[in-house]
């Protein structure tokens, strides 16, 4: 029997086939894709489904953006610091090879015992973070390397230095710096997307999300706490708002779902590398020899169709 | 397991920030009370200490349009409810809620204008409406100023006063940051300024995009501009907080505004804006 | 009799005449102008003459940038801040008319009495002050708004707080960043040219010094107190390197100079500003119309071509 | 009046920073002492504690380049005295003698090289010819090592060691800033990275230049890189300076350079950023 997430999306895939409504912002590839991820959802997720997402998202397991690039880059070489204030550890910049090719590589990073939890303050960053994934976004900008983002935080840093540094600035300059970038951007939510510290990396031609990631406008419980004056109906302000993969993709807000190992991907690090691997080099073989201006065309056409009104 | 931590993005109150207990005519500062009638005469500036009252989006386009000379667009788009979000109650019966309290449509009235005879776009923001929050309707009103003024070929001139993005529209509402953005830079890519104006309070998802992008940003005295509202950051963190935090005053010590101007100066503020930026190329 | 320096002046006169050596970096009208300033110059700057410029270029009652903004700029804004960190009030930056024509300024200020020599740190910017200076002149370069700078600073602050926010970075950067504006600049010394912090903010098509102001490599008693170990040999030192105008254009580092009233700036701040506003004017007028990537070649070339070795 | 103040851009002292009254062999870290072929061999690293001791450009380019492949450029080049400056001595005379010292014609030396097979241009600086000062020769031949990379089509890798512009050059030293950084535009236009290495010490105008433009900068450890010396800024403030004032750790902290890498693995760290720059465009 066909789900209502299944109707909706052969609808916009019947869209896509007649008359590109989503226009633009599609390239070949993008029908079978579709398809095969169309293949994959058999219902709706249901409350428990969206939650156990949540769980795996944030499982302290779960590999982060380290642990893609030692397992998918060659040459590996981070670069630090935003050349004005401050080195954000929550997130991660440098260049490296894929499959031979010289990629600038962005991403927030957990940590993953105590002290590297500290020193990452929990994956979520400062205004200097995002400084820095400028910087060097920027630098790949100069020498037409593509750019990949692995977005994982709870959310940008609410704390008060962090509001002197001015925080929402910088995630306004650093989507406006990404939609200006000449070269292709693939995007892909590992973890956590969380609010406006998520989409500040997440400005790309290609937004991917893992099978098991989240991507949200607030946390649950933050949404609890705000609309249900209660922290502890998370479960139940997830279920409401659908931050999971299935139906970010039924939005339009994400291309396509990177598939995770069975059980997620804490449980086999090298596979869920493997698979990740698969859709960036995929993603990029797509964008890869598109004029500047026509990239830049779609980019900014796929932004400012999303949403739904009246 | 990282302990789960209060997201930060949005703290779409429906109440006003200021002191829910006091009659909203009575100024928080200095107690001072007024009527309707001279709040509207004296711009909503508490005519004693200075203070700066919220300022609904029809009394503000009246203060800074010349009269008669703003002529609405897009007065018809409507939110839509994609998530068919039910918290306590339904997102569509806020909507309805917020449209009859209000008299608007949404949380942004657009339209064309001229200020002391400059023509520009105007994109004004209304917290009375769900806390100015951001959602898909709101975002697509101010794509299409920018749309607008670029066909015009004239400035925009914006006035936020949001707490962020809308949750009941889930990611889609994130989703308007980016797009707001795309549309800065259309504006920008045609040659188009774009002053924006931060009134209170500009936080979250609009400070986060379009706010923050203006060539020239400039701040009402006293207005909060801060991504994480202070209640979150005070209980995330546990830091006590300044006592100027994120208002206008403290955003322009840390260089984040080009200047803070008084209501009752805006409006020929603006006006040399536009003046100067009619130069542009 | 003809002195040295006017030997010297005429043969650069001759030069430019004959095969425009120094090539690329003139336009229309820098015959004359040489020629008008060559009349000036009689004789080559004592050390007596030399020092008077360095106790007039720093004279308390010296016209500042704001002296000459309010002069000269109709509907001036004045623009705060560098959009990451503070307002630095060492340097001033907005927008304003000059003649009708929208022009963004920038300059160094001094405090006239104490309390705003404090504010202004007497004129020696933090890193914050060269990033909003940036931050103004793209702006300059986005809507195509000639740039304007008045150059007067003791230096940058040799603080340490200055050093952890990046003082050599900012100022290698603004340097990078006038050197790719799209419009044209004209940079005035009118005081004191000192250092890196002043060329941080002098690198136009047009530089020129008032006729009092001093453009050196380091402070009269810095250089003293390094090479001959004691800081009063300040008036010998200056003697050795140079700093007056007369001196700059005669190396080529300077495009021609802006004449004061008699007695210095200082005496009439009115037909000072008067003075610097038709300098100002004509340096306008000349470059108005260049393409951009002519501007652009030519302000490169000058650059480069400066410096004399074996 | 203003009250003249020390001026901070240059520190041209002859003398190599370390403790003078020490024998330039012994480790002011750990009081090791070295012969000159034992500190060779070690990268003039100490063996004992890691300090690094300062390096001659020739050494410098003999554990960088790989054997045989440097082709020096401009070795012609010289400064010349366009001020007839005198201090205590006449600038020529001091030229002269750091020639004869240091067996170099100029505070910079450059060419072409193969590093692990990765074709560059370099541009070492030698601190003991008067203090890596930058006059027109230094800022010459720095232009001329971007422009041979352009006309190569290959990444220029600095290596810088400077107490700033020469001040026996006047305003004409100064002007070697913008100059230096009309080459590293040039280069950039022309698709071409820059790696800059920051060696001890790189301070004054060198770092307000092209020293602080590389797409990557890489710093040596305990290197100062500082704009303003500490002698300067402590006699200018009378501030307490941290320990760290200026180091190349404290700069990482602050995030002015990408990372620190220590000498010996300096080679192979760059043979890695030439092979990836290679895909560039
Ligand atoms: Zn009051
Ligand atoms: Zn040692």
């Amino acid at each position: 029997m066909a789900s209502e997430a299944e109707l909706r999306l052969r609808d916009r895939l019947s869209k896509l086939k007649s008359i590109g409504l989503l226009g633009g912002t599609r390239v070949s590839g993008e029908l079978e894709r579709l398809q095969k991820q169309l293949d994959r959802i058999t219902a709706e997720p249901s409350e428990d489904e969206i939650w156990r997402s949540v769980e795996l998202a944030r499982h302290q397991d779960r590999p982060y953006t380290l642990d893609y690039v030692e397992r998918l880059l060659d040459d590996w070489v981070e670069l630090h610091g935003d050349r004005g204030r401050a080195d954000d550890a929550a997130i991660v910049a440098g260049l490296g090879k894929l499959d031979g090719r010289t990629v600038v590589l962005v991403g927030h990073q957990k940590g993953r015992d105590v002290k590297e939890r500290t020193k990452r303050n929990f994956g979520m960053a400062y205004p200097e973070g995002y400084r820095k994934a400028m910087r060097v976004m920027k630098l790949a900008d100069r020498f037409g390397f593509p750019v990949v983002t692995l977005v994982d935080t709870p959310g940008a840093y609410p704390g008060v230095a962090a509001e002197q540094h001015g925080q929402g600035g910088a995630i306004a300059a650093s989507q406006a710096t990404m939609l200006r970038l000449g070269v292709p951007i693939v995007c892909v939510v590992i973890g956590e997307g969380g609010s406006g510290g998520a989409i500040a990396i997440a400005v790309g031609d290609r937004v991917l999300m893992q099978e098991n990631a989240i991507y949200s406008v607030i946390s649950p419980e933050g949404c609890a706490a705000i609309l249900w004056r209660d922290a502890s109906e998370a479960r139940k302000a997830a279920a409401a708002f659908k931050p999971d993969a299935a139906h970010c993709l039924e939005l339009g807000v994400i291309d396509g779902i990177v598939p995770e190992p069975d059980g997620g991907a804490h449980t086999d690090l090298d596979e869920a590398a493997r698979l990740l691997g698969s859709s960036l080099r995929e993603a990029l073989d797509d964008l890869d020899g598109l004029p500047v201006d026509e990239l830049s065309r779609r980019r900014r056409a796929r932004f400012r169709s999303i949403g739904i009104f009246a | 397991m990282v302990e789960p931590r209060i997201d930060v993005q949005v703290e779409t109150n429906d109440a006003p920030p200021t002191d829910a207990k006091k009659h909203p005519n009575t100024c928080p500062k200095c107690q001072s009370h007024y009527r309707d009638a001279e709040l509207d005469e004296s711009l909503w500036v508490c005519s004693h200490c200075g203070h700066h009252f919220p300022m609904r989006a029809r009394a503000r386009i009246v203060s800074l349009a010349d009269a008669g000379s703003f002529a609405e667009e897009a007065a018809d788009l409507r939110s839509d409810d994609p998530l068919d979000f039910f918290d306590l109650r339904p997102y569509g019966e806020r909507l309805a809620e917020a449209e009859l309290g209000t008299g608007l449509g949404e949380a942004i009235v657009i339209g064309r204008a001229t200020v002391e005879g400059n023509v520009c776009e105007l994109a004004v923001m209304d917290f009375a409406f769900m806390g100015g929050s951001m959602g898909s309707a709101v975002g697509e009103k101010f794509a299409r100023a920018c749309e607008s003024a670029v066909e015009q070929g004239v400035p925009l001139v914006s006035v936020s006063a949001s707490g962020g993005a809308r949750m009941q529209e889930g990611i889609l509402a994130l989703m308007q940051l980016p797009k707001t953005i795309v549309a800065v830079a259309d504006l920008h890519d045609a040659g188009c300024a774009y002053v924006s104006v931060l009134a209170h309070p500009t936080t979250g998802g609009v400070l986060a995009s379009f706010a923050s992008l203006g060539d020239v940003i400039v701040a009402e005295p006293g207005a909060l501009m801060s991504f994480a509202g202070p209640r979150v950051v005070q209980q995330t963190t546990r830091e006590k907080l300044p006592d100027d935090f994120g208002l206008s005053e403290a955003n322009l010590r840390y260089g984040h505004v080009d200047a803070i101007v008084p209501r009752p100066e805006l409006k020929s503020q603006l006006a040399r804006l536009l003046r100067l930026f009619a130069n542009g190329k």
